[in-house]
């Protein structure tokens, strides 16, 4: 039982920690810019493809630093030579315009790499196990991960509370003028947030691409799931995508380890039912079987009955 | 008379869904045809959503399968004769089903419109996906279920044994569906559904209730979405997971956009539009995927009301008799605009070759040969140039066009 | 004198997310084709074979969509292979084609799909299958585990749609009659493509104490999944069916060095004559990047070109005829035989390991690649079928 | 006989209080301004009654339901209409459909989705009566967002009073116009409120003193006074809380 | 100071502005009277590069026609809009904060200065700007601008919707802004108190400036104020 729970609670920790640096960076954009960047899970792509190509050659330290920056400078030039066109034409054009890109991102990763499975490996330095636990190890890269993500926050969240740039930003949404009357280049400042943001997006796929693979669906996987945390946290709210993002890994991986399912409900209940009951599927349903759909579930009783999200102070 | 000049377009309308199956009479032309039949009435209720009613909705496929799925179901029956009816119908069950899905689900996500609203839809969206993986004996897992609509009884001798005679169901379909829709927005309830995406709060000060105002058009566009499910039913005899996921919703939302949200005939165009590409482009190239999110990417950056905005930019121009003005100035930025275009499309084409070498436009490029480079980047570069160069005549002669009006009144 | 070539339809991914495998499939069958017809003087009498190749996504719906231009192109032979959704989608489409369009008949070659349902209970006199179903292989996976005594437990792990759960079903069944003492430890079902981390899932398998892990899984899922089980420092077999090639086998690399089984009809290392390790090599030296990964293709190609050459026709009813009870010697030495009853293929499968060692032919250009280790000949994998063929009446 | 009555009426926003205890009454058919300095809580007060915040405590009646804490809708139904003192109003809507949104309740259509609105001639005209009446008929076919700013001041008063109902509340109508675009604006009230009650918030004391029976001024949260326009000009509390000397010069 | 020549604007295709000439000199108070729709809020956009300028506008001696927006205002040229636009979500201090062009370098005005002088803004300053009063939303709108330190501002109906006390507070705060050596130009409905602390007035009419003067020159030209101000 304590294996169970100890095991669940670090890969829930692993789990949600990895997500939090993707949502961090929609964190900012999507709260800050009232972009919903659909594209945001094609740019953790990016970064993992372009850390791939750089660690070939130059080993994957190397990539770790550069592949972000240079999925940062690509977000910025989206954000000055696209984006800020669309702007104009309101928020649903904003979306379509994203939904176009991660279209676009997805099929450039495919023609510039293939389809294939890339093999892109852990650094050497850094696969031996931290620790082995009840007989199996937990390795360093993991840990170095939490580390990571931990920095972000804490990056971000000083960010954001102790510059002005945020208040700037959320100003500047609903009033660009008057910001830039004021004396604020909003331009350059919503090209930088947009570039920081992807910058995150394509260090989690930096960090990530290893573990969970690299390959074109790579997006696809994390795509929406990064939106149900931010909406989740509540937008607008670091400590809301962070305690979301915690939640959600908690969730799923609780669910796995579980074991638990309706035909333990029924047992209880006393009840039976056959084989070729019409409604079979749903008795013999269990928990690690929806587990990866549960945050959805969460996320629609989240805004049914807390529209604001966990933490949230507006609704959109 | 009155009567007649505001139902000539309808008139048009349907002589053109006539008559377009005598011109593409090929299983192909049908094919698309059909397509194009489920496509319009599934864009024209997503509109109902966004853009009469300002509800962005990542999950629509939900109504359109859920309609589907109950669609086959029915024909199953039907073939087992547990039920006897006519299969022209079966689109009508797909909307009642369509509908009962909208019911309950509309009854707690149209409390508010915005990003709540939205992301709503996405949440069930998935979770109707994950649930029809789940519940194989209804929805028949990834494979999905499959029906046969000939075995309803005869309507007027015709068994439906070919997709043709399937599409004269379908274009009475649209043609209803459509109608039904456009008067819709002509109703109260339509019209509100307007005033309240520009305004909630206001609508509450008129004695509205925001909130039922929505309501009663999601449940419209849901039903619609179950017509347009039912006639998929109709046309495909199957219905598997891929009808109510995300991508489905996320291409019948580009359907809507592209076409132009704020037009009746927006969604129409773009459904049209889309259709054509999907089925035609893939043809030429391996890469029309990358194409189609170019040309999104670029449609919304420079057609921001999309193609029927295009044509409606137009309209001044046309009132004014000064079209014709435009045509010269249209043709010179055209000519390098498409050379620029297509050698563009060359020039990806050549980097994706593996091996061999491309045939282009009558030409054949080879990729070994530095000179094919050359000569491809240099016809990129001064077309690009030229197509810039002649923009600012365009654009004088397109104020030309337009501002005589000014002058006059 | 440029004869009237024979249209081959191939409908599979071609853009995508899972075009890799279709492309590479297509690239093989045009290959064949060219190698075995179109070098040496065509077919029937000097007709080349063309090969239209139309591209589905991998989606049922877009499959329909390409099986009405195939109609309107008037061809009349499919190859399709990926995804049993959507060979079974296929299928229905076409036995609703041919009831009710006779004398227009269209023929379905199936050279990958492994749903049992295909030539048990919805068979169709007009697909055929090349590849051996789920249940032929499985038989030969768990005999091989049962033969391993140092097993004692499995933890079974699959995709939760019907392949995942057939693979479940059956292992369970079969050990259960061959090695009772083999306790299925675990048998869960993760979301198709879905699963972001496998770790939550693989902690359990360690956890659960199991000895070999058993899974359907195909694509990233299984990728995902060996590097997890492999990270976690467990050190157990992994028993598959697609675990290699299109990145898998090097991604899998060094770490999975003799620790991922597969079960397939294709013997890989060493390859066993001189002819297939020619093939091998001429598409190689076509394809530098590719790797000859689905010899049934070639298999399908050449056994359909021999009925159309036996009937001299390319009617598909005739061809369907002259296939049924076919027996055929594939490049690799093994002869293939089709049985009437069902139109399911039967040839030897194997059993091969992820290795670098004895690996002559590479996969992915890694240096690592599949050695066959174990060989199960064709009688021993027939098995029953529940199928009731209805054969049109001509 | 009184239409409108509040009794006892606080509103706090957080710790906040803002309205402190009011106690008011309109009487049927009278013109009624409530002034006072910004921030007293006018506009808040009209929130309250409008339904668009609920109250902390106290009642608010109308014609002898207790209406607080009821959604807006419903009270504006029970023949409440208002304007804002912030431009709300349909931008994408043309000006005649705003106006004739504005009817729909009221003329008895309710959520309809069977009736076509070309053919409904008495509603169109209705519709029309009201464009005449706030002087835009020229402009019935424009988006309302790209109006003037006058004109969409017009057109938010002609969707308060379209409905017909039987008290209007005015947010600062004339704010923002010029002298005489101001003095067309109080013709208009005046024209359109006839025989209704009124209850208007405005700073312009001459059309106050000019357009209201009574006055009540509201400070900080409270009524100090309500009374005739003569009597409230000559409260020393009101001159010294409100009205300065700027006033007297007027 | 400030000289615009021969300026012309446009909306779309309808030409708002004709050629508007007018200057403002260093301390200056000057007004700019007008009907409604003449384009006196046109007028300041266009200065302040928000619609697009044709014609000559130059401030400090420099050329600024074509700049964007956030370079004319870090150039110290302050502008308090018409619509207010207060940042709903953000608090009243925020709000000032935003107006801040540097946090480090202190200017003319502090926010405790400011709150002093407008207590009713020091009582809300940590409620969200959007809930504020019409009135107190005009006041944080002026000390927003003035945070930014400007060497000129240009002020659009400041006291619309201010009680008739506020009134004669905001021309109070006008003349002290004055005297600290910042430069005004005032739109303003409001005719006595436009005269009453401007040195100098510009009447607008038809797109251009159609007389200019001084107040008292103003009062006296009864044909004038008859033909472009009253009706
Ligand atoms: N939602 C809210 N939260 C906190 N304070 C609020 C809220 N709404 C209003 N207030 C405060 O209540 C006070 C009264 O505001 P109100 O808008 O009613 O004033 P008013 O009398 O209409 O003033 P004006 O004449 O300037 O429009 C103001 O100080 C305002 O800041
Ligand atoms: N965004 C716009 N689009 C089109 N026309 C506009 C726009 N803004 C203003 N106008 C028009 O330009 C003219 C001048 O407007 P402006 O706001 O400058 O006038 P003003 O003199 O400041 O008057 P007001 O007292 O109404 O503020 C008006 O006729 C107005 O209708
Ligand atoms: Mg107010
Ligand atoms: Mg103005």
């Amino acid at each position: 039982m304590l294996e169970v729970l100890t095991f669940a609670t670090l890969n829930g920790l692993v789990t949600g920690l990895l997500l939090f640096m993707l949502a961090s960076g929609l964190t900012l954009i999507f709260s800050m810019m009232g972009v919903l960047n659909f594209a945001h899970a094609s740019f953790y792509m990016l970064g993992a493809y372009f850390a791939y190509s750089i660690s070939l050659q130059f080993g994957y330290w190397t990539g770790l630093v550069f592949a972000p920056l240079i999925v940062g400078v690509l977000g910025a030039l989206v954000e000055r030579y696209g984006l800020r066109k669309v702007h104009q034409s309101g928020h649903v054009a904003e979306l379509v315009f994203t939904f176009g890109l991660a279209f676009l991102i997805e099929e450039a990763v495919q023609f510039s790499w293939g389809t294939d499975t890339k093999n892109y490996q852990t650094p050497e330095s850094l696969n031996f196990p931290l620790f082995t636990l009840f007989g199996q190890e937990f390795s360093a890269y993991r840990g170095f991960m939490i580390a990571i993500a931990i920095a972000i926050f804490i990056g971000l969240y000083y960010m954001l509370t102790r510059s002005r740039i945020g208040i700037i930003i959320q100003a500047a949404i609903t009033h660009p003028n008057t910001v830039a009357n004021l004396g604020h280049n909003v331009p350059l400042i919503f090209m930088g947030v947009f570039g920081v943001g992807t910058a995150l997006a394509g260090l989690a796929g930096v960090i990530a691409g290893p573990v969970l693979t690299t390959f074109p669906g790579m997006a696809l996987v994390l795509g929406s799931i990064v939106f149900v945390i931010v909406v989740i946290g509540g937008l607008g709210s670091l400590a809301g995508a962070f305690i979301a993002s915690l939640l959600i890994g908690l969730l799923q991986s609780f669910a796995i380890a579980s074991d638990l399912g309706m035909p333990d409900l029924l047992n209880l209940l006393g009840v039976e039912f056959a084989r070729d009951h019409p409604l079979n599927d749903l008795w013999t349903l269990t928990l690690p079987q929806v587990g990866p759909v549960l945050p959805f579930l969460l996320l629609v009783l989240v805004l049914i009955f807390r529209p604001a999200g966990l933490m949230g102070k507006r609704e959109s | 008379m009155a009567l007649l000049k505001k139902s000539a377009v309808w008139i048009v309308f349907a002589l053109t869904m006539l008559i377009l199956p005598q011109i593409f009479d090929s299983v192909l032309g049908i094919s698309i045809l059909n397509q194009m039949a489920i496509a319009i009435v599934f864009a024209l209720s997503y509109n109902m959503l966004l853009g009469q009613g300002g509800m962005l909705s990542f999950g629509h496929a939900v109504y359109f399968g859920l309609g589907g799925f109950l669609a086959v179901h029915t024909l199953i029956l039907i073939e087992a004769q547990v039920l006897t009816f006519s299969i022209v119908l079966i689109p009508l069950v797909g909307g009642l089903f369509g509908l009962l899905a909208a019911l309950f689900v509309g009854s707690f996500s149209t409390r508010k419109a915005g990003t709540v609203f939205a992301m709503i839809s996405l949440g069930i969206g998935e979770l109707a996906v994950a649930s029809s993986l789940i519940f194989v004996s209804f929805f028949g897992g990834e494979a999905g279920i499959s029906g046969d609509r000939t075995y309803g009884p005869p309507f007027f001798g015709v068994e439906f044994f070919q997709d043709s005679e399937i599409y004269y169901v379908a274009a009475a379909w649209v043609l209803i569906a459509t109608l039904f829709m456009y008067l819709f927005t002509q109703t109260p309830a339509g019209r509100l559904a307007n005033a309240v995406r520009d305004n909630p709060e206001r609508a509450a000060f008129i004695g509205y209730n925001a909130r039922w105002v929505r309501y009663i058009s999601f449940c419209a566009a849901g039903f619609f979405a179950g017509v347009a499910g039912g006639l998929f039913a109709l046309n495909y005899e199957f219905l598997t997971e891929e009808n109510l996921n995300a991508i489905t919703s996320g291409r019948v939302l580009l359907m809507a956009y592209i076409g132009g949200l704020g037009y009746f005939i927006g969604p129409i165009i773009g459904a049209v539009a889309l259709t054509l590409m999907n089925s035609l482009l893939s043809n030429y190239t391996d890469l029309w995927l990358l194409y189609l999110g170019l040309l999104f990417v670029l449609t919304v950056m420079f057609l921001p009301r999309g193609f029927a905005g295009l044509i409606m930019m137009h309209e001044v121009a046309w009132r004014r008799r000064t079209l014709k003005t435009l045509a010269r100035p249209y043709l010179l930025t055209a000519i390098p605009a498409s050379l620029f275009l297509l050698s563009c499309i060359g020039f990806i084409e050549l980097a994706h070759l593996e091996g061999g070498s491309l045939s282009y436009l009558g030409m054949m490029l080879d990729p070994e040969r530095p000179l094919t480079w050359v000569v491809l980047v240099a016809v990129v570069l001064a077309s690009f140039f030229a197509t810039r160069y002649s923009l600012p005549q365009l654009r004088r002669a397109w104020d030309e066009a337009n501002s005589l009006r000014d002058e006059e009144s | 004198q440029a004869q009237d070539p024979v249209r081959i339809a191939f409908i599979d991914p071609l853009s995508g997310a899972f075009a890799s495998i279709g492309s590479n499939g297509l690239r093989q069958l045009e290959f064949a084709a060219d190698y075995y017809f179109n070098s040496r003087g065509g077919i029937l009498g000097g007709r080349p074979i063309e090969i239209v190749a139309l591209d589905n996504q991998q989606s049922p719906t877009e499959t329909q969509l390409q099986f009405r231009r195939v109609l309107s192109e008037g061809i009349d032979i499919i190859f399709q292979g990926n995804s049993s959704a959507v060979a079974n989608t296929l299928n229905d489409a076409i036995t609703r084609h041919n009831r009710r369009n006779p004398g227009a008949e269209v023929l379905q070659i199936n050279y990958s799909a492994v749903d049992p349902v295909l030539t048990n209970d919805n068979c169709s006199f007009w697909h055929f299958r090349f590849d051996a179903h789920a249940i032929m292989k499985l038989h030969v996976l768990t005999d091989y585990i049962a033969e391993n005594q140092d097993i004692k437990s499995l933890y079974i792990i699959g995709q939760d749609y019907s392949f995942g759960h057939v693979v479940a079903d059956t292992t369970t069944e079969l050990l259960q009659q061959k090695r009772p003492d083999i306790e299925i430890v675990g048998s869960e079902f993760h979301p198709i493509g879905q699963v972001k981390d496998f770790t939550p899932y693989v902690t359990k398998i360690g956890s659960s104490g199991a000895d070999a892990v058993l899974t359907g899984n195909f694509g990233a899922d299984m990728v995902s999944l060996a590097r997890s089980i492999i990270d976690s420092g467990l050190d157990m077999p992994i028993y598959t069916f697609y675990a290699a090639y299109d990145g898998i086998t090097a991604t899998l690399g060094e770490d999975a060095k003799g620790q991922v089984y597969l079960v397939h009809n294709e013997i890989s290392n060493p390859l066993p004559t001189e002819e297939r390790k020619e093939f091998t090599r001429a598409f190689k030296q076509a394809h530098p990047q590719s790797d000859v990964t689905q010899p049934r293709i070639i298999n399908a190609l050449r056994m359909v070109v021999a009925a159309m050459e036996e009937a001299q026709s390319t009617d598909p009813y005739d061809i369907a005829l002259a296939l049924e009870d076919m027996r055929f010697t594939n490049f690799s030495g093994e002869e293939i035989w089709m049985r009437a009853d069902d139109h399911q293929a039967f040839q030897s499968l194997h059993i091969s390991v992820h290795t670098d060692e004895g690996v002559e032919f590479d996969a992915d250009n890694s240096g690592y690649g599949l050695y066959s280790i174990h060989h199960v000949p064709t009688e021993e994998t027939i098995i029953e079928t529940s199928c009731q063929m209805r054969r049109p009446r001509r | 006989m009184s239409i409108l009555s509040l009794n006892n009426v606080h509103k706090n926003f957080g710790e906040t209080a803002i309205i402190r205890g009011v106690d008011l009454s309109i009487r049927a058919g009278e013109k009624h301004a409530i002034i006072g300095p910004n921030g007293a809580g006018k506009s808040t007060l009209f929130h309250l009654i409008s339904g668009r915040h609920h109250v902390s405590s106290g009642t608010i009646t109308f014609k002898g339901e207790e209406i607080q804490n009821r959604p807006p809708h419903e009270i504006n139904r029970l023949g409440l209409a208002r304007s804002f003192q912030v431009t709300n109003i349909f931008p994408r809507l043309s000006v005649f459909e705003n106006i004739r949104c504005a009817l729909l309740w009221s003329q008895g259509y309710g959520y309809s989705f069977w009736h076509l609105l070309g053919r409904q001639t008495a509603l169109n005209d209705k519709t029309a009566e009201v464009l005449e009446q706030i002087s835009l008929q020229d402009r019935a076919r424009f988006p309302a967002g790209e109006l003037a700013y006058a004109q969409q001041r017009a057109l938010e008063l002609g969707i308060a009073v379209a409905s017909g109902a039987e008290v209007i509340m005015l947010d600062e109508p004339v704010a923002g116009m010029s002298h005489s675009e101001a003095e067309n604006a109080v013709d208009l009230i005046r024209r359109i409120t006839e025989g209704k009650t009124l209850i208007m918030v405005e700073h312009d004391m001459n059309i106050v003193f000019d357009v209201a029976d009574r006055i009540s001024v509201l400070v900080y949260g409270e009524v100090i006074a309500t009374d005739e326009p003569k009597k409230i000009r000559g409260n020393p509390r009101v001159q010294e809380a409100y009205l300065g000397e700027v006033v007297t010069g007027a | 100071m400030l000289e615009v020549n021969k300026l012309h604007a446009y909306y779309g295709k309808s030409h708002i502005l004709q050629g508007v000439t007018f200057h403002v000199g260093e301390g200056e108070i000057v007004s700019l009277l007008g009907r409604n729709g003449v384009g006196r809020s046109t007028t300041i956009k266009t200065i302040m590069g928000e619609v697009a300028p044709h014609g000559s506008i130059r401030f400090k001696g420099q050329e600024i026609a074509g700049r964007k927006s956030f370079e004319i205002a870090n150039l110290g040229l302050g502008y308090v809009p018409e619509s207010r636009d207060i940042f709903p979500t953000l608090s009243v201090r925020q709000n000032l904060l935003l107006g801040m062009k540097s946090v480090k370098r202190p200017g003319r005005w502090s926010m405790e200065e400011l709150f002093d002088m407008f207590p009713n803004l020091a009582e809300r300053a940590d409620v969200h700007g959007g809930v504020l009063s019409g009135g107190e939303q005009q006041m944080l709108c002026m000390c927003r601008t003035l945070m930014g330190d400007p060497d000129m501002i240009m002020i659009d109906e400041p006291t619309e919707g201010l009680a008739p006390k506020i009134v004669s507070q905001v021309s109070d705060l006008l003349r002290e802004i004055a005297d600290r050596g910042v430069a005004i130009l005032l739109v303003e409905q409001k005719l006595t108190i436009a005269l009453d602390i401007s040195r100098r007035a510009y009447v607008m009419g038809h797109g251009k400036v159609v007389w200019e003067g001084t107040p008292a020159e103003l009062l006296q030209a009864d044909a004038v104020r008859a033909e472009w101000l009253e009706v």
